[in-house]
């Protein structure tokens, strides 16, 4: 027995081959945020084979308080966040093969490395990615597991194609407006509350105990003291576009995406969402004025101030980030503000 | 009589943890129009139901002692 | 606002008055294991003015699999945990005051430790400390916050001196046997499950948000999918000798501790439990040799090989741990086999 | 009739996650001692019990349609 994976082999749901599946195994991570550090940690240390961790951002001050792979040095150093977790996790478990991606977890990106992975672990920050995660799941027959979280409230689903019903299924249309952390905060407790529901329930994939794995969908708050399971059999939908009979995988498709442009001679990038929805102006007027921001607005349009950027917000969910040519960094504020 | 529980910002914007209300015979698509007019509930269109802790769609019928709640999806992570 | 707290600050439970609040407070954490560096990490992260960490071990390859501060550099220099923990943490933090103590939690230890903590957290593998740390807690009037996992189960409590039941309520005694980690073994996501829920609890009191204190003890199975919350108000017992009208706080009493001495002239260690009791001794030979160990064994005794110690247990409980003479490395052995 | 959970390892030894038994009038430490007995549970005596999720003493009386839960505490950390 390897000393170190010994108190796991004990775990009679582990056992010596689960330990050696779980070390055949390889792992996409999208997203390498709070969830993200999180769950690659756990999955490091319990010596997976693989681990592939996309992350389009670099470490921040305000990273620090949850996300815990990174230090102090990180931020001086404006490490991107996929290079500093491969770093940390190198010198936890030099084992694991990791490899990390700096890049938006585009949907060309998600089915190029689709190929020979066993597992997704969602850890973004934005469902227009966790939608796209969810038709390369269907199209590639890869489970995933849906992860998120805001100020104390989190929740999880692990989503296994063929037998669970999946994300489209749930939600039918992209939320807009969502609550992100940029706008409700966030402490880590909750974020690793989802963590440990993701991670036990990528443990059970991995050695492929599909019996053990959970079928409801949680969600828990951990201020309130709230826990609920709530039964999924009933949500799979027959007309699903990502799952269903005539599905089409809609959000694989550039026509359903968030589209970015750089405005021709100005610092500014406009940012399109895939499916206009109305937005209210005045509820996300007072919301980011009530957390700090620096808001003004009239009935058209809401315009905030975030640091060295300028977001204007129209009604129908477009906005322009001034201050910026970066159509990432762009998308990046976006997504955080509206999720 | 039915429980209708709120999690996270729908919790804090009811004011309560659940309500007390005989709702049966409705769907959930107009409990939930109702309620969000009442309490100026943010996009409840996008809220998940669970019925008796079982997933429940838009057109599902509440029926006498149905346990309701309102589950919000986040995007945070 | 400080950028770096700026997450915490926007969730409405804690804001800026609470965030103060967490800078002025002082934590005590016994144990630097699994939940020990857990717990520590997320309240150095949230930025809690000092921390106090007591252990009595050092890194070993078995720790890796699950707790979070440590790395392979630190297995190959054997460093104690406490110090390993506090290199660590001062690389997430350098704000925060870190008090590392390596030696055993002793009730001398604790009692010395209690003036000027704010908190304590349970961090440790055994009940003989938490009950100690209970009369303390009693004695001193500081909460504290009940935590312990094996395999994928595992469960937390909120103990406040004058409002809640306290742990001797609801044992009444030391409960001998028990499963520990190196008997039935342990996945980390349980281990960050608890944490989840120490975490929570810890920040509510340290914003002094009393009203939010989860009232129940919660336990769940992370592979079996369960969780329950048990409402805790009848629980208190008027009659206890910790918490009730008389008591004696007979955890602090050097009668009632695990009692261990070198026996003369050879490489032996003798234990001998506060509490003798009856050991099922064919139970638990059953147990050892199931997990793997080499054990013999007899109608008066069990004989197990641990590494480079052999441990031989009697029926009431005590043991005699050959090929050392190191009072608290026998101890530790002992205790992670009989809890 | 009443619903009996175990927890953990007394789970694995049931081969249940519940038992449907007709128990009431039995004290909780009554029923504790029967299912030891049945099932060779290890050391019922330090278990706790939840009856209808509320903390329940071993000489607690079990009612009709009680839900009971037996939940042991672990040391490990």
């Amino acid at each position: 027995m390897n000393e170190r994976y010994s108190r796991q082999v004990l775990f009679p749901g582990i056992g010596k081959d689960g330990q050696e599946k779980i070390r055949n195994k390889h792992v996409l991570i999208i997203g390498a945020g709070a969830l993200g550090s999180g769950n690659a940690e756990i999955l490091t240390r319990a010596g997976v084979g693989r681990l592939t961790i996309v992350d389009r951002d670099y470490v921040e001050a305000s990273n620090l308080q949850r996300q815990q792979l990174y230090t102090e040095e990180d931020v001086a150093e404006k490490l991107p966040k996929a290079a500093a977790a491969k770093k940390r996790l190198k010198a936890i478990n030099s084992d694991v093969e990791i490899n990390a991606i700096i890049g938006d977890a585009t949907p060309e990106l998600l089915e190029e490395l689709a190929a020979g992975v066993d597992l997704m672990l969602d850890a973004t920050d934005n469902f227009e990615t966790r939608m796209a995660m969810n038709d390369v799941s269907q199209k590639y027959n890869i489970p995933w597991i849906y992860g998120a979280c805001v100020g104390s409230y989190g929740m999880s689903f692990s989503i296994i194609p063929g037998k669970t019903p999946c994300l489209n299924c749930l939600l039918r249309t992209i939320p807009l407006q969502g609550m992100t952390c940029d706008t409700g905060g966030i402490i880590s407790p909750a974020v690793q509350m989802v963590i440990a529901h993701q991670t036990a329930e990528a443990l059970k994939m991995l050695v492929e105990d599909w019996d053990a794995v959970r079928q409801a969908f949680v969600s828990f708050d951990l201020w309130r003291n709230q826990y609920t399971s709530m039964k999924m059999s009933k949500a799979k939908y027959s007309g699903c576009l990502s799952c269903g009979e005539e599905r089409t995988y809609p959000y694989l498709d550039r026509e359903n995406m968030t589209k970015t442009t750089v405005l021709c001679g100005r610092d500014t990038v406009q940012i399109r969402p895939a499916t206009p929805g109305e937005i209210s102006l005045e509820r996300l007027a007072g919301q980011l004025s009530s957390l700090g921001y620096s808001v003004k607005g009239n009935p058209y349009l809401v315009s905030v101030e975030m640091g060295e950027e300028r977001m204007v917000i129209f009604q129908d969910g477009r906005a322009l980030i001034h201050g910026t040519k970066d159509l990432t960094h762009a998308k990046t504020i976006y997504q955080r503000i509206l999720g | 009589m039915n429980k209708i529980l709120f999690f996270a910002h729908l919790r804090d914007a009811v004011g309560e943890e659940f309500l007390r209300l005989d709702v049966s015979g409705k769907t959930v698509a107009e409990l939930k129009a109702e309620l969000s007019e009442k309490y100026d509930l943010p996009r409840m269109e996008t809220v998940m139901t669970a019925i008796n802790e079982e997933f429940a769609s838009n057109d599902e019928v509440i029926q006498e002692g149905d346990e309701i709640a309102f589950i919000p999806p986040v995007s945070g992570g």
